[in-house]
């Protein structure tokens, strides 16, 4: 299930800002271990994010994102109190969801 | 492909059993993820699996990002669109293994401007590529990245 | 495309003319280049995943006596957290010590939870038990951003122990001739790209003192300050220190109280 | 008035067993002794980078005390030192000074070995960017050197200048003692053949550091 997010959300002049740094390894599947063998590819490749229920955001990651990623964006509308759902899924079929409310 | 679908139904499985936990949103609330453009090796396969064609250049189009990196390891890059209609904003690194390193599907009330953290290998031009009202453009920044401490 | 190669013809022209002017010029780029990079790295900080991390070690009872460790005096008194980092290392009455937070953690993790602290001395860093000790870095350190560093020595062990960190900072061995002071003992230095604190003096001694424990971009690993100095030693071609020994308390409170009355700015972010 | 100062002098000395362990540049409670009782207690073998690396030669020693090392009273074994180092230089085994300035800019970029997590049997680095400014197209150099550009230029390659540079080299201490530059000749870091190609980095008229 990975570690919690960590998510932000503000919301001024009618616009709400989110901040998500989300807890990952992101393996390239490049690079070696001490014996030589690859470390085989392990990367989160799919983000939705919610706001009050409605997706407004959909991203698509390859292993080029770095470790521990953050994504940070806007979107118009949103307030105080409303609800900010984020979920990862990554290449091995593990996810995770944490939610947090716009201040 | 028979790995890509096994691997499909095993996130299935486990999304459906998170799912009827509570736990995750439905399974339709996510993108198919673009195999194809992920694993293209130059920019011009990359852009054909994103069905970009050759895009235009455009100054409507933004990167906002230092023009050094301490790191290659983490390089923060703002992608931004001025473009109406803007629906999808991807990121490449050109030089890199994996040259495709993000695509943000945005919806019509998300502002169009995207901030994330990607690797480079080395000193690469880095693309983003806008489709806005079903057209392509893009714009290109060389971002240097340095060899930093003491490289013991 | 353009953008690149006309950057690239400026590049060989500027190297081609080698003028110094020119040079310096491209220079004060680069350096500007690289400060918009740490700014924005500043935004969004994955140390704080480790600080989320390191208060559940916090407050979740564990070991022997199934304890947590929201008992641990690191100095302000049992259980008080905010602010206690900016004030060690300390002398601790009951181990008659001065210790660092990381060594005062391991008195902790001993008396309060019963555990044996030898796995903790002995692991790698990043690696099962010694990982946790970063994340409680990252948690504690952060409960003392914004505050004032305060180590003032005034204990006769406080002062002696400054006074061995000072000797340490000049002590040359290795193939190389290092010394801490090598690099740091001048001011307004870099090596390679990255500036060096001059650590005897109070600006450079807070702005290393300040920002670490931190994260590690490079590694994408969250440092305590005691895997901070490991490190240093390790480039230095020193021997190992053993973690949470008498040498490296000694250099960290000859770093803290030179940079006593700085602000702490933990976690940090750096390359 | 000169009584009352000596009086208080004697009682300070006198005073407690803290301020009696003051030794010279070191403050109470870091002596010889209990420095090196720290030194004993706080570090282990890893790897190549074992326990005898603490135990100092005379330069080492010397420099490690900031105080007694510089001044005008130091000025004399400052001097000594330098004769001694200068006396460990090991010139040209074959009287050619220069090798290949490509190798030796490889060379000057590294900064691999003799860490703990380097092994034996890796060719060392030569750490040279990282403390000096060496070709102009490398951008990332640190400044705790001079800069070398147009070294061979100002200097030309006349017996004196190929001579100074080698014993730079091999000996940074042969002309300054406390020179923060290792000994790279002296300690083995690099050897003969490497050196050569820093030489022709530095020197040969073809290298991008002269151009």
């Amino acid at each position: 299930m990975g570690n919690p997010m960590k998510i932000r959300a503000a919301s001024k002049d009618g616009v709400t800002e989110i901040k998500v740094l989300m807890s990952h390894e992101m393996e390239t599947g490049q690079r070696k271990d001490a014996n030589g063998a690859t470390i085989p590819a392990w990367f989160i490749n799919e983000v939705t994010a919610k706001l009050d229920g409605k997706t407004v955001m959909q991203a698509q990651w390859g292993p080029s994102i770095s470790k521990n990623p953050y994504l940070a964006f806007k979107v118009k509308g949103g307030k105080a109190g409303d609800k900010v759902t984020v979920t990862w899924v990554d290449n091995k079929g593990d996810t995770r969801t944490d939610e947090a409310m716009v201040t | 492909m028979r790995t890509q679908q096994f691997e499909r139904r095993q996130v299935l499985t486990f999304l459906g059993a998170l799912a009827a936990a509570g736990f995750v949103v439905p399974r339709a609330a996510f993108a198919n993820w673009d195999k194809a453009a992920f694993e293209a090796k130059t920019v011009d396969d990359a852009l054909k699996a994103l069905g970009a064609g050759t895009p235009a250049s455009s100054g409507d189009v933004q990167i906002i990002a230092s023009d050094i990196a301490e790191n290659g390891a983490v390089v923060p890059v703002q992608a931004v669109s001025k473009l109406p209609n803007t629906e999808r904003i991807a990121i490449m690194v050109e030089k890199n293994p994996n040259m495709l390193a993000a695509a943000f599907d945005i919806g019509p009330e998300t502002i169009p401007e995207v901030t994330a953290r990607i690797k480079m290998g080395q000193t690469s031009n880095v693309l983003v590529v806008v489709k806005a009202d079903g057209k392509f453009y893009s714009a290109a920044k060389e971002i240097k990245v340095t060899l930093g401490g003491c490289g013991g | 495309m353009d953008r690149v190669s006309m950057g690239l013809a400026a590049f060989l022209a500027a190297a081609a003319a080698a003028a110094t002017a020119a040079y310096a010029q491209q220079k004060d780029k680069a350096q500007e280049g690289i400060e918009a990079y740490r700014e924005a790295l500043q935004d969004g900080n994955p140390a704080e995943l480790f600080e989320a991390t390191g208060e559940e070690l916090w407050k979740t009872p564990a070991g022997p006596k199934n304890a947590s460790l929201e008992g641990c005096d690191l100095g302000l008194g049992a259980g008080v957290v905010k602010g206690a980092y900016a004030q060690l290392p300390r002398y601790f009455k009951d181990t008659d010590k001065v210790q660092d937070l990381e060594s005062r953690l391991l008195t902790c993790i001993s008396t309060l939870q019963g555990k044996d602290t030898k796995p903790y001395i002995d692991s790698a860093f990043g690696t099962p038990p010694k990982e946790e000790m970063n994340a409680l870095a990252a948690f504690l350190s952060g409960q003392a951003k914004g505050t004032p560093i305060d180590v003032t020595p005034k204990h006769p062990k406080e002062q002696a122990m400054y006074e061995l960190g000072k000797r340490m900072f000049y002590f040359q061995g290795g193939p190389y001739d290092f010394a801490c002071a090598t690099c740091h003992g001048q001011e307004g230095q870099r090596i390679r790209m990255q500036d060096l604190p001059y650590i005897p003096g109070n600006t450079g001694a807070a702005a290393g003192w300040s920002s670490w424990p931190a994260y590690r971009v490079s590694a994408g690993q969250m440092w305590s300050m005691q895997w901070r100095l490991n490190d240093c030693f390790r480039q230095q071609r020193f021997p190992e220190p053993v973690y949470a020994s008498d040498a490296t308390i000694a250099l960290s409170m000859y770093m803290a109280a030179t940079a006593s009355g700085a602000t702490m700015k933990t976690p940090g972010i750096k390359r | 008035m000169k009584r009352i100062v000596l009086t208080a002098a004697a009682l300070l000395l006198l005073g407690g067993p803290a301020l009696a362990q003051s030794a010279g540049t070191w403050g109470p409670g870091a002596d010889d002794a209990a420095f090196a009782q720290m030194l004993k207690a706080s570090f282990k073998d890893r790897g190549i980078a074992k326990l005898d690396r603490l135990s100092q030669d005379e330069t080492q020693a010397f420099c490690s005390d900031p105080v007694a090392s510089s001044g005008p009273a130091a000025a004399a074994r400052r001097e000594e030192i330098e004769k001694a180092n200068l006396a460990t230089v090991k010139w040209p085994s074959d009287g050619t000074w220069m090798g290949d300035w490509k190798e030796g800019e490889k060379i000057a970029q590294s900064g691999r070995g003799n860490t703990w997590s380097d092994k034996a049997d890796q060719p060392n680095g030569g750490n040279c960017y990282n403390c000096h400014q060496i070709s102009a197209e490398e951008i990332s150099h640190g400044t705790i050197g001079p800069s070398l550009l147009g070294y061979g230029k100002t200097r030309g390659t006349s017996e004196d200048a190929l001579k100074a540079t080698w014993a730079k080299i091999w000996n940074a201490k042969s002309s300054n003692a406390c020179s923060n530059m290792p000994r790279a000749g002296h300690m083995g870091i690099l050897n003969e053949g490497q050196i050569k190609h820093l030489m022709a980095l530095l020197l040969d008229p073809r290298s991008p550091v002269n151009k």
